[in-house]
């Protein structure tokens, strides 16, 4: 279970939010939704440690994460408004590479590739990629190797009826192994029962 | 920005208001009565003649540089270790005085090079730590300029300020480790000054005005930095209201 | 430590794939010592005598120059967040970056250090004391440098901020480089001076990855 | 024309904007001028022997340096497309970047240049042809080095690459740079060592912007 | 009028699209539309003259636009996946650069703020911005300089439902004005009478 108690935020000398609550219960995703900088970024930063909440804790299941950052880092995974996709190694090495160095177990590069239809562009040098084919490629980092909290900043950015498809497959299949997910979003996600974060701007 | 931010600068805005005007006033008195003694009263030197009367600046300006870089290097490992906003703010005021001084003992130091060596620069040792100690202060002064976000740059600012740090003892010690052309210490060393009181009393009183022209520029400095931080906090609350 | 093999062996990879870079931070020093001869004039007396100071400054630079691919390129594109929330605590993964860099950069070097001494004529006594101090040296180099490249993240373009952060912290590398070489070709003891040197890496191993992680945080803040 | 002064004058805003640019290419001069009397030794007589070459060849670097920031950024944020569909023909877009690349850069060196002979104890002689040369070889060095700049923007930290590509094309510059002063330092004729240099300049004009503009064109593709 | 015929794009070495064909009529508006890589903008950047087409020609007005490329350029506004926004100038200072580079005759700098809802954010150096925020400032380039043609690239990406509403109120306008309109997307824009171009992938 993650929780967020009382979070508070401030960039730039100013106050974003404060007093923000939540709980995402395994296996439920909640989703951020708000007007242009009401503060979603900035919650989900906060959320993968990222950024230092002004105020508040987050807790994994009743522990306070500020005392082992590191530990809460291995349990997530975190796609940002940057794809972290290197242009000179091809789709298989880029997604093979994370996964290595989230020091996953046994390697799930192929199958992440075919959850979200970049099989065919495996040897593909990164740099040549479409932005969806781009995005699918960062996208691929969730399956390629287990993490149980997904944090997603506006994953479907760029992906076509296809892309949002296999995203949403994705999600369903996490959510099933009891995985939780909070996502940012601006257009309808399409999840199943997912719970919904209202942020007002201030 | 948090209240307990406020609360403790307003204390020290008051408590600033009163001490600098003292501080001030101090600065003048001593540096009437440390100028009167080096420039009217102290013997001329027999080997320098007059010119030995730049030493009265030129040793203390070169003092008031190591020792700004030092007190700008603990302001900045208190504000790193404590979060203290004052010693942050401490910091990026002292920095430019610092950088002054540090010129000022630098063209001294030239000025009274010409005649004594024959050049208005050599590359000795200690002259060159001097230089580098100039660096560093134009260095902490860009990195402050160059990162927006005021917060994170006195963070980047402070872990540069104790890095930076270690040429302090450098300076200090280059002419005894190097042989150089450069004076060793004479003043301030372990076993006594070993310079003539005629000499002595005014090079003390000026150090001493330096100093506390020093207080007194920081102080000011540091309010009006307050002033600034508070102007923009209110116009960053209008901007959102 | 999987982890940490990891992540050398990633940029190992991205430095041989863009571009060669070892080549060229190589290429760098080359053309740069080059250029000394075309400057100064080809007296040999002359250069011989400038030979320690030129090699030194030249690998001070080329190490410089190359620092902005330390953390930029993973800034930008969003790779150093991922690396943070890889769980290894983050001085360690600067130090990954750092070995990575004395890789590409620091060991090129110093295998064409010897080369380029010939071309300046300097005298067989210091070839030895060259290598050593090359050696001891450049880590450090690599080392300080993570320091300022990181500070200088957030900067856009902040090469040259960079240099103005870094090279005074070079100095006390490249005066013990020097005078330890310089002690070799007259003659003289130059132990020393590489020891002075070997503690100044020394220290460095522990603070500069401490350092350079809080810098990196803060640029992700 | 009004679109030409407005790229000169946006790029000026966002030099001073960024870091003050000017100040820093400027401290990258000072500082490498500086470590050569660290490296060499402090022998006045020495110094003033190499100091033209030293003064040449830190100024190329700092040029070099310089020269990431002529279109790097641009590129990657995408400005530079919108620049090209500004309505101005390329070339001269690139010819504005040129011109504000020489005043950030080349002028700050230009009137640096002086402290820094004094500092390396250069005889009075030199002094105008010191002057005189930079005055006159610097803006080649800003031509020039677009070229490469342009070249290398497709390449990640192109850093190295585009001093492998430009210091070359930079040694005439140099060696005509140095000539001219040399001379007047030995009470010679420095005139027809002038004349080269200003030729090449000439020459650099309408070229450069020329090449530079096919360059980025490609790298817009 | 703006007219495509028979265009061919090659990228890679490899052929994306042969044989397309569309017309854009004053007033009017092209959506282009496809599965991610299939070409969308890649035909953008043929249209803005920044990729040479393989094949085929584009004219303007009748006049094919490789003989006066420049007067082309200053014809259009081209909206990509970068949004050219300096984080060390502040919105204004963004905006009114660009107006000022494309030679406008007047300053429509202020109004493009307002029809963006940035005129608050004004003074606020672009790097504060949130994506959102960032987004409508290089939008805002549309208005403050006026141009004929308007390419645009997934303009609604990082938009919420008021930031979509203005841009589509902006497009509306330059309709009215006689202005023509391509834009690239996966998600419905709410354009009225507007055309679709369906690319497929070959
Ligand atoms: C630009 C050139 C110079 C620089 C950067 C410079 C720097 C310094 C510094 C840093 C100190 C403080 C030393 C300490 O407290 O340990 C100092 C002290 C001093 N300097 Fe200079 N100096 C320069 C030129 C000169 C010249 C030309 C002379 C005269 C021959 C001179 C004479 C002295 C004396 C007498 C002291 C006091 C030493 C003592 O009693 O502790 N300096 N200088
Ligand atoms: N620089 C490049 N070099 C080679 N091939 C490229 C390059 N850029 C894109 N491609 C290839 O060209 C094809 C078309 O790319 P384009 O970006 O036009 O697609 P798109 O329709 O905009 O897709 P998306 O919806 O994902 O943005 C893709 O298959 C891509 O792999
Ligand atoms: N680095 C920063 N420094 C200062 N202020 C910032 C910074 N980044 C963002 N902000 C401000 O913080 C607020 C919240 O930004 P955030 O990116 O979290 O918004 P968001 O909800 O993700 O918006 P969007 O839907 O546009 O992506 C914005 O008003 C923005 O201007
Ligand atoms: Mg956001
Ligand atoms: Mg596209």
């Amino acid at each position: 279970m993650f929780q967020g108690r009382d979070i508070a935020c401030e960039r730039g000398e100013r106050r974003i939010f404060t007093g923000l609550n939540f709980v995402i219960t395994p296996g439920q995703a909640l989703v951020l939704r708000g007007p242009n900088g009401c503060g979603k970024t900035s919650l989900l930063r906060i959320s993968a440690t990222l950024l230092t909440a002004a105020d508040g804790a987050l807790t994994w299941n009743g522990s306070d994460i500020a005392e082992n950052p590191e530990g809460h880092r291995a349990n997530l995974h975190y796609i940002g408004h940057q794809d972290a996709v290197k242009g000179a190694l091809t789709v298989r090495e880029n997604i093979a590479m994370w996964a290595k160095i989230r020091a996953t177990a046994t390697d799930h590069t192929e199958a992440a590739m075919a959850a979200f239809d970049i099989t065919h562009l495996a040897d593909t040098p990164a740099q040549y990629l479409s932005a969806g084919q781009h995005r699918r490629t960062a996208l691929a980092r969730l399956v390629a190797s287990p993490a149980k909290l997904w944090l997603l900043d506006e994953p479907t950015v760029s992906l076509d009826q296809a892309g949002t498809e296999c995203l949403q497959q994705a999600i369903a299949t996490h959510q099933a192994k009891n995985g939780m997910v909070m996502a940012a979003t601006h257009i309808e996600l399409g999840l199943d029962d997912a719970e919904i974060l209202q942020l007002k701007p201030q | 920005m948090s209240i307990h931010y406020f609360a403790n600068p307003t204390r020290f805005t008051r408590l600033a208001g009163r001490v600098q005007p003292w501080a001030a006033g101090l600065t003048v008195v001593l540096l009437l009565i440390g100028l009167y003694l080096a420039l009217i009263e102290a013997p001329a030197d027999y080997q320098q003649g007059d010119t030995v009367r730049i030493m009265f600046v030129h040793v203390p300006a070169a003092w008031m540089a190591m020792f700004c870089y030092s007190f700008l290097a603990v302001a900045s490992a208190i504000a790193l270790i404590w979060r203290h906003p004052l010693a942050d703010l401490a910091a990026k005021a002292s920095a430019p005085i610092g950088a002054s001084f540090t010129f000022l003992a630098l063209v001294t130091g030239s000025i009274w090079g010409k005649p004594m060596w024959g050049t208005w620069w050599v590359w000795d040792a200690r002259l060159t730590s001097v230089l580098i100690l100039f660096f560093l202060y134009l260095g902490y002064m860009a990195l402050w300029e160059a990162i927006e976000d005021g917060q994170k740059a006195g963070k980047a600012a402070a872990v540069l300020a104790l890095v930076g740090a270690v040429n302090v003892p450098i300076i200090k010690f280059s002419v005894d480790w190097w042989n150089t052309l450069h004076q060793p210490a004479s003043v301030m060393r372990m076993d006594g000054p070993a310079i003539h009181p005629s000499m002595l009393w005014p090079l003390l009183i000026m150090a001493l005005a330096f100093q506390t022209y020093f207080v007194t520029l920081l102080l000011a400095r540091m309010r009006m930095e307050l002033n600034l931080r508070r102007i923009r906090a209110l116009r960053l609350a209008e901007r959102t209201s | 430590m999987k982890i940490f093999l990891a992540i050398i062996s990633r940029d190992m990879l991205l430095a041989v794939r863009q571009g060669g870079a070892t080549f060229l931070a190589l290429i760098f020093f080359l053309l740069t010592v080059t250029l000394f001869p075309l400057g100064i004039g080809p007296e040999p007396a002359i250069l011989a005598r400038v030979a320690p100071g030129v090699l030194w400054v030249a690998a001070l630079l080329a190490a410089m120059l190359s620092l902005d691919r330390l953390f930029q390129a993973d800034f930008e594109d969003g790779s150093l967040e991922q690396l943070t929330l890889s769980g290894l605590p983050l001085s360690l993964i600067v130090l990954a970056k750092i070995i990575t860099h004395w890789l590409t950069t620091g060991l090129p070097l110093l295998l064409a250090a010897p080369v380029l001494a010939v071309l300046l004529n300097m005298n067989d006594e210091g070839f030895e004391a060259l290598l050593l101090t090359m050696l001891i040296g450049t880590p450090a180099l690599s080392l300080i440098g993570a320091i300022g490249a990181a500070l200088t993240l957030t900067v856009r373009r902040g090469g040259v901020l960079l240099s103005l952060l870094v090279l005074p912290l070079y100095i006390p590398v490249l005066i013990f480089g020097v005078s330890a070489i310089d002690a070799a070709v007259h003659g003289l003891n130059a132990k020393p001076h590489l020891l002075l040197l070997a503690a100044l890496t020394v220290a460095a191993i522990p603070l500069c990855p401490w350092a350079a992680a809080a810098a990196v945080k803060l640029s992700l803040e």
